[in-house]
């Protein structure tokens, strides 16, 4: 049975599914942005699953641009968990709600 | 007729006092610039209210001078289109019937502007006299009062008419309100005083210019194409030349009827109550007695001289002019209304027991007559009908200055109050008992010949029932006769009421504005030619466009 | 060409592998543990990559993501989980929450795999020469603009991290 | 019939005869009250003279050159166009004809001797210049009615005089009944003059309106309102229209017209028949007839001269003067002059009836005059017009004097008025006396004596009348007219005996206390109704009465001295002789023709009757009937005379007192009755005056609240819709925004919770609304 595209959709679906629920229920702020790069890398993943079935060059190009933006959105992230837990001690997301109503 | 603007005498005379008017502003403006104390602003106002009316009455004079009676067209014109848009324009000009007005207009204000000078110094200070109030106000509304009822009489456009009609309520409003008398509660509870009087005044007479506004659209909507001033053609107009001609083409008659009545009538009577409120006429005459009661005298003056004239000439101008089929469909109903207006208000001035209130219910009744002359639609009746006007412009002022008179003294109006006050104040007895003479209409003064022409012009009419009516009104002769003669054995004779010890006679101003109007009276009750010669022609016109078979 | 189930049979090994470790990083409880199995995932998709010929992108897969960011990551857990207690600071909460979402996306996912219509395969040739056109030549412009963007991420993260002169407020 | 047509001579200077005096009434009313300070009396009182005597000499010049010039003209002098107006034509024009030249001269005569008496009378009166200013006003007013051309003008001075009774009876307005009698005259008078103008107004419309020419076609019947029906095509040339006496006359002349006129009827009565009646309701006012008579006695409040000259002489006999001139109307209707002379003989009737009785000697004065004046319109009424002048002049005459006469027993008197306080004035003052039995002669009928010519002439034309539509024609008015001469003659002695014979019985000296006051008592608790008998059978029974005089003259004192009344200064009593005389002497102008002898006054005034003389026929009796009446009427005359003199000289007989005194209820009704004028003036006080106060309290009170309170309804009526639109609006309108904005508030809290704060769960929430899509995208598509 020949690899094609639902297979590797099924793959980055469980793969977004999996950083989904990192995010959700992962108290720990950095635990959190490891969910966000599964769920970018799921993207990623389905990007150049496409270019290969049926799209041209394309996908590959953004899927480029996509990993350096990951890295660069990465870096920020890290950049504000540090001042957070730097200005409360903790990374607990959960604590961190003042902006709430 | 040609309608070009010939002559800028009309237009000073209308606008003169509007001069005055602006001079006290601009007093008023420069004021702090020029450092004047109140004391001098009053000074200067008085004088430029004197000289602005002054002004106004000797060029009503020079207008009488060179008016031609002998042609029936407008003189003085002086006409420029006001708003393209609706072919409005600035027409003012003068026939024999509104020049009339126009003089009598001078002469009354002249009279009002003296009385309205202060006391020269007899004030005592605890009932504070109107002259001394607010008196740069007092100036400006009265003025702008007598550019508004010049106005009314000059303009010959209908929307001009009207422009001028809301100019001269206005003032009249602030003046009864505000200088009238204090508000007050009557023995049976309900607040009587100068505003109560003011508003009823104005809301009386609005409800009546509303009517006439209906009207006056209707009239532009059903009239034909006329030029204007500038040459230009126009779709409807408002000039009254045109709409007079057109009428007389019969085309008011084929206008569309309005809510299944025709147009004639309905847009007569619509024109006709607003002009009855101001005469006033019998159902809506119950604002005349309280404004008069509670406005201050020279007001009152003007209110009773003028103001009552601007409704006949209203329908003199406007229903009979415009609408004489009107007149003819609606004699029977303005006769009887007429003659209500004369018994009705003879017997209820029997019972009055104020003095102003008294007059002014004589004012009533005496407007009946014009009432009942217009009806008769007679030359008779019509020229006696318009020198009622004049000769109770003339009459009715002389009363109220007396009540004036009495009334700066001792500060009631109430007949039963005073007795014998002939051993007091002699002087004022006699003019007094000369005005009540005059005004019950004894012959060789100026009541009398209004009186027997409307009589004679009613009792020669065509229809019959003028004859009767004419019989039930002279009933009101006896009744006239009867309330003033009580009125002046309650005031003047009988034993001396000591309580008036400290009245006085006549002060100069009173006389200054007295005696000539005494004079005035004696010489239209003897010599009315020149009176008659004025408004001859211009009846004639308006005789002329009856249907056939009416013009007596 | 290799057999085909040989290459399907890498193809299972290469997708388990990924979602084993995807599956440390979301339910493990130990942070540490998340961490290197972040770096397992990453590497796992760089694989993936591979298996789809994209062979440039493995390789920029495995410097960026896997040398670059897991490292962040591996930085950013030892810096901030230490002073609060054990190395367990990654307590789950809402678990119910969690896995409702995680069933119903995975359903989706599986829904939408097996509609989609599988495209033909493209021949699996050598992309970086193509991809290197592609970038100097179509996507010029989202070339500088990620130049941009990396640049401001770079001072803004600097800022960050450096705090302010008076300490924070 | 010669059909006379009038010729106007132009006289300039007839305006002035009214001018003079009006002059005088200004200069006195502007100047009067300093002149009077400065100069005392004679300055005001001079050129009160001067004036009226300079129109009695212009009135006599031209009366002079009247008499020269040929019959039928008349003095005129046009002065302006008054009220031209369409077809009237009233201009102020003078016009002196033979009979208005008569009435000038009386006028002018008389009025200027009562202002030479009234120097005397009024001397120490204050306001001595307002009394000469207001006669002086009554000149000109009464000239003008005199002179007047047309019905205006003539209408001017009607009222004019109307007016100067008002001032002089309210002269001395201090007092409230003086000037509350002014009142009653003048309302009176206008209600006259009502009947006048409408009559005038009726006249001037059926000239109008009345065809002049048969109309051709149809049947040319005038509809019942006059309307004219004839012609349908153009205005059938109308009679004329003119308000000239002279020019209606002429109008009148032409047959066709007349015929036209005449059969006119308006509401069922002749039009012409109508005018007359109006004009003469004007008279009866004027001229105080029944029913406006009762202004009359009232009217004695005002000072004596001016009785003498307005309410005997001059104005009452306007209306006499009107019937007069407007002969050539009167006489074409025999209905109206019947009703006239059956007024006037009623009127001379039930005024001299009442006269019996008055104790007040102006009242007595008064009731006679309206006697008289109803013997006047006898004379028109059956148109016997020169007659009725005559009589007017003879009566301004002798009546003239006796209110003199009277005015100076009063000013003796120290204004006592009640004949009762008098008496024995006789030997005190002589001139009054002798001039006032003279008078008295004359008003009764005694021979040679000139009211004897006229009335006894009023008598037989009376008598031997055709124009009264009566049963036997004038014979009930003769018995009437007899009866009320016989009442007439009675009344006047009994008032001379009672003033000038017997003791005086005034509160004369202060000597006699006790006397005067026991008299004074005495006369105090007699109130009116017990003082006089009367005759209880019927009006014919020979009237006496007993003067209260007789009970207490027995014990009266020997007149005491002291303020005895004393003589009149000259300035009056040279008036009463002057009077007096021609009270004895007037009535030699109009000689009757019976005896033969020239009578000047008929030939003078035979061409201004001219015209209608042919429609007034007589009777046909002849001379021996005439000879018989006249000696019937002395017979009359001296019956009252014997009866008045037995019952009151002296006050000797008891019979009048006991008279009064009697018991039966019938003799005590009747006398009270009498006495109280018959009640007419309460009547009409109740009815007229009584009454118009109520209705117009009534209407007053209807104006205010009825018609005033319709308009405050309007007012509240707006006040309330207003607000409850106000409140309408509050509640539904603002309400409904408000509900909106809660609704909103209430959502936005509850929403609010949302915002938890968790970043989670944030995240969550976007991926189930993103899934929430992909399954509704996929469904959709699906």
């Amino acid at each position: 049975m020949t690899i094609g595209l639902p297979q590797y959709l099924v793959v980055s679906g469980v793969l977004l599914a999996l950083g989904l629920f990192a995010i959700v229920t992962r108290k720990n702020a950095v635990a959190i942005l490891m969910g966000v790069e599964l769920v970018l890398n799921a993207g990623l993943l389905n990007l150049v699953a496409f270019s290969r079935f049926g799209g041209g060059l394309d996908g590959q190009v953004f899927a480029l641009f996509g990993i350096v933006l990951a890295a660069a959105e990465a870096v920020v992230a890290l950049a504000i968990v540090l001042q957070v837990f730097r200005a409360r001690r903790s990374v607990d997301a959960s604590k961190a709600c003042e902006l709430k109503e | 007729m040609d309608l070009t603007t010939n002559s800028m005498l009309l237009t000073w005379t209308v606008f003169t006092p509007a001069i005055g008017l602006t001079a006290i502003l601009a007093l008023l403006a420069l004021r702090p610039l020029l450092r004047l104390s109140q004391q001098a602003v009053d000074e200067a106002s008085r004088a430029i209210g004197l000289m602005a009316s002054l002004a106004a009455a000797a060029l009503g004079i020079a207008l009488w001078a060179d008016f031609d009676s002998g042609t029936s067209n407008l003189q003085f014109i002086h006409r420029f289109v006001w708003m393209k848009s609706w072919n409005i324009e600035f027409f003012i000009g003068v026939d024999g019937l509104s020049l009339s007005m126009v003089v009598l207009t001078g002469v009354v204000f002249l009279a009002g502007a003296i009385a309205s000078l202060p006391w020269w110094g007899r004030l005592d200070d605890h009932h504070p006299h109107f002259s001394k109030k607010r008196v740069p106000a007092y100036w400006i509304l009265f003025l702008l009062l007598e550019m508004g009822v010049l106005g009314t009489f000059a303009s010959q456009d209908f929307f001009l008419f009207y422009v001028f009609w809301e100019v001269m309520l206005l003032p009249m409003y602030f003046l009864i309100g505000i200088w009238g008398a204090p508000t007050r509660k009557d023995p049976d509870g309900r607040t009587r005083g100068g505003p109560y009087a003011a508003i009823k005044f104005f809301l009386y007479t609005l409800a009546g210019s509303v009517l006439m506004l209906l009207a006056l659209i209707a009239v532009y909507y059903a009239s034909g194409p006329a030029t204007l001033a500038d040459g230009s053609q126009a779709q409807h107009t408002f000039n009254l030349v045109h709409l007079t001609r057109q009428a007389h083409d019969g085309i008011f008659v084929k206008a569309g009827a309005i809510l299944g009545i025709p147009f004639v009538h309905i847009v007569f009577v619509a024109m006709f109550l607003g002009f009855a409120i101001k005469v006033p006429m019998f159902p809506f005459h119950t604002w005349l007695p309280d404004a008069h009661v509670d406005a201050p005298t020279p007001i009152s003056v003007i209110l009773a001289g003028i103001l009552l004239k601007t409704g006949m000439y209203g329908m003199f101008r406007f229903n009979l002019q415009i609408f004489p089929t009107g007149v003819v469909w609606a004699a029977w109903a303005i006769g009887i209304l007429g003659v209500i207006n004369i018994v009705y208000g003879a017997f209820v001035c029997m019972a009055q027991k104020d003095l102003k209130k008294l007059i002014a219910y004589s004012s009533v009744s005496h407007m009946g007559f014009c009432l009942l002359g217009l009806a008769a639609l007679t030359p008779q009746a019509l020229t006696g009908s318009v020198y009622q006007m004049i000769s109770h412009g003339i009459v009715s002022p002389m009363l109220f200055l007396l009540a004036g008179v009495v009334y700066d003294r001792a500060h009631t109006r109430d007949i039963e109050g005073f007795g014998g006050l002939a051993q007091k104040m002699p002087e004022y007895t006699a003019l007094t008992g000369f005005a009540f003479m005059a005004s019950l209409g004894l012959p060789g003064l100026a009541g009398f010949v209004g009186e027997v022409l409307v009589f004679l012009g009613a009792f020669a009419a065509q229809d019959g029932i003028f004859r009767v009516l004419v019989a039930i009104s002279a009933l009101s002769v006896i009744v006239t006769a009867g309330y003033y003669l009580w009125t002046m054995q309650r005031i003047f004779l009988g034993p001396f009421n000591h309580r008036w010890e400290h009245l006085h006679d006549m002060n100069w101003r009173e006389r200054l504005t007295l005696y000539p109007l005494a004079v005035l009276t004696v010489i239209m009750g003897v010599w009315p030619l020149p009176v008659f010669d004025m408004i001859r022609e211009t009846l004639n016109t308006l005789l002329a466009s009856m249907p056939a078979g009416i013009a007596g | 060409m290799t057999d085909p189930i040989v290459s399907a049979m890498v193809f299972y090994a290469l997708a388990a592998f990924t979602l084993v470790a995807a599956g440390f990083v979301a339910l493990s409880g130990n942070i540490v543990h998340s961490a290197f199995a972040l770096f397992a995932t990453l590497f796992g998709v760089a694989g993936l990559y591979a298996y789809l010929s994209a062979d440039l992108l493995a390789v920029v897969q495995m410097l960026v993501y896997v040398g670059g960011i897991s490292v962040l990551v591996l930085f950013a857990v030892m810096l901030t989980s230490g002073l609060d207690g054990p190395l367990t600071s990654n307590p789950t909460f809402r678990l119910g929450g969690g896995i409702v979402l995680m069933l119903a996306v995975a359903a989706a996912a599986f829904v939408a795999a097996t509609a989609v219509p599988s495209g033909v395969e493209s021949a699996a040739v050598p992309t970086t020469a193509a991809i290197g056109d592609a970038l100097l030549g179509a996507y010029v412009l989202p070339f500088e603009v990620v130049s941009v963007v990396l640049l401001a991420a770079l001072v803004g993260a600097v800022t960050l991290a450096r705090g302010y002169k008076g300490g924070h407020r | 019939m010669h059909e006379v047509a009038p010729v106007l001579q132009d006289f300039p200077l007839l305006f002035l005869i009214p001018l003079l005096p009006l002059l005088g009434a200004v200069w006195n009313a502007v100047m009067g009250a300093r002149m009077q300070r400065r100069f005392g009396n004679a300055a005001v009182h001079v050129p009160a003279i001067l004036f009226p005597a300079g129109s009695f000499v212009i009135s006599l010049w031209s009366f002079i050159t009247l008499a020269g010039a040929p019959h039928g003209t008349s003095m005129y002098n046009y002065l302006w166009a008054w009220l031209p107006i369409g077809n009237l034509q009233a201009d102020v024009a003078f016009l002196m004809d033979r009979l208005s030249g008569v009435m000038a001269l009386v006028v002018t005569f008389v009025g200027t001797l009562i202002h030479v008496y009234s120097t005397g009378y009024m001397k120490d009166e204050p306001a001595y210049w307002r009394f000469f200013a207001y006669l002086n006003l009554f000149m000109f007013a009464m000239l003008v009615l005199v002179l007047g051309d047309n019905f205006l003008l003539m209408f001017v001075g009607w009222e004019g005089v109307g007016l100067c009774s008002y001032l002089l009876i309210s002269f001395w307005w201090r007092e409230r009944e003086k000037a509350v009698a002014g009142m009653k005259a003048f309302v009176v008078n206008r209600v006259g003059d009502l009947g006048f103008s409408l009559g005038v107004f009726l006249l001037f419309w059926g000239l109008m309106t009345t065809p002049a020419s048969p109309p051709a076609s149809n049947h040319g019947q005038v509809d019942a309102h006059g309307a004219a029906v004839a012609a349908h095509g153009e205005e059938a040339p109308a009679l004329g229209t003119s308000v000239a006496f002279r020019e209606v006359e002429q109008i009148l002349q032409d047959p066709v017209k007349r015929t036209r006129i005449v059969d006119r009827n308006v509401l069922g009565i002749g039009l012409i028949t109508l005018v007359c009646l109006l004009l003469f309701v004007g008279a009866t006012g004027k001229s105080a007839q029944i029913p406006l008579y009762t202004w009359l006695p009232d009217a004695m409040a005002g000072p004596t001269p001016v009785s003498a000259l307005i309410h005997a002489a001059t104005m009452v006999t306007a209306g006499v003067y009107m019937v007069a001139r407007l002969h050539f109307l009167f006489t074409l209707s025999p209905a109206a002059m019947t009703v006239v002379a059956t007024v006037g003989a009623l009127t001379a009737l039930f005024a001299a009836s009442i006269g019996l009785f008055q104790n007040d000697i102006k009242k007595v004065l008064a009731y006679s005059t309206v006697s008289q004046l109803g013997f006047m319109f006898v004379a028109v009424g059956v148109g016997a017009y020169w007659v009725g002048i005559f009589h007017l002049m003879t009566h301004a005459f002798f009546k003239a004097c006796l209110f003199l006469g009277s005015g100076s027993v009063i000013m003796g008197c120290h204004h006592e008025q009640d004949m009762r306080k008098m008496g024995g004035l006789k030997k005190l003052m002589p001139i009054t006396a002798a001039t006032y039995f003279v008078s008295c002669a004359a008003i009764a009928g005694f021979p040679f004596f000139s009211g004897f010519f006229s009335k006894d002439e009023i008598l037989w034309k009376a008598f031997n009348s055709g124009n009264i539509l009566l049963p036997g024609g004038g014979l009930i008015l003769w018995v009437i007219a007899a009866v009320a001469a016989l009442g007439t003659s009675f009344y006047m002695f009994r008032s001379y005996y009672m003033t000038f014979s017997g003791e005086y019985r005034g509160a004369a000296s202060h000597g006699h206390d006790v006397v005067a006051k026991a008299d004074g008592a005495h006369g105090a608790h007699d109130d009116p109704h017990s003082t006089d008998a009367h005759a209880a059978h019927g009006a014919h029974a020979d009237p006496h009465s007993d003067p209260h005089a007789a009970d207490v003259s027995g014990h009266d004192a020997h007149g005491g001295h002291g303020h005895l009344p004393v003589e009149s200064p000259w300035a009056m009593t040279s008036v009463l002789a002057v009077l007096g005389f021609l009270a004895l002497a007037g009535g030699y102008v109009g000689l009757p023709l019976l005896w033969g002898l020239p009578n000047v006054f008929e030939a003078w005034l035979e061409p201004v009757f001219a015209s209608t003389a042919d429609r007034v026929t007589s009777a046909g009796f002849g001379h021996g009937v005439e000879w018989a009446l006249m000696g019937f009427s002395i017979i009359v005359a001296f019956g009252g005379f014997f009866a008045a003199r037995v019952l009151y000289k002296d006050g000797r007989s008891p019979i009048p007192a006991r008279l009064i005194a009697s018991e039966s209820a019938l003799v005590q009704g009747t006398h009270r009755v009498i006495f109280n004028k018959y009640y007419v003036d309460e009547a009409y006080g109740f009815v007229f005056v009584k009454g118009s106060l109520v209705l117009s309290r009534a209407l007053a009170l209807w104006d205010s609240r009825v018609i005033d309170g319709l308009v405050n309804l309007a007012g509240t009526i707006g006040r309330a819709f207003s607000f409850l639109q106000g409140a309408i609006d509050r509640l539904f309108v603002d309400g409904l925004v408000e509900l909106v904005g809660n609704v909103i508030q209430a959502a936005g809290t509850r929403m609010r919770r949302v915002q938890t704060g968790r970043i989670q769960a944030y995240v969550q929430g976007m991926a189930l609304g993103a899934l929430a899509l992909v399954a509704l995208a996929y469904l959709l598509a699906w």
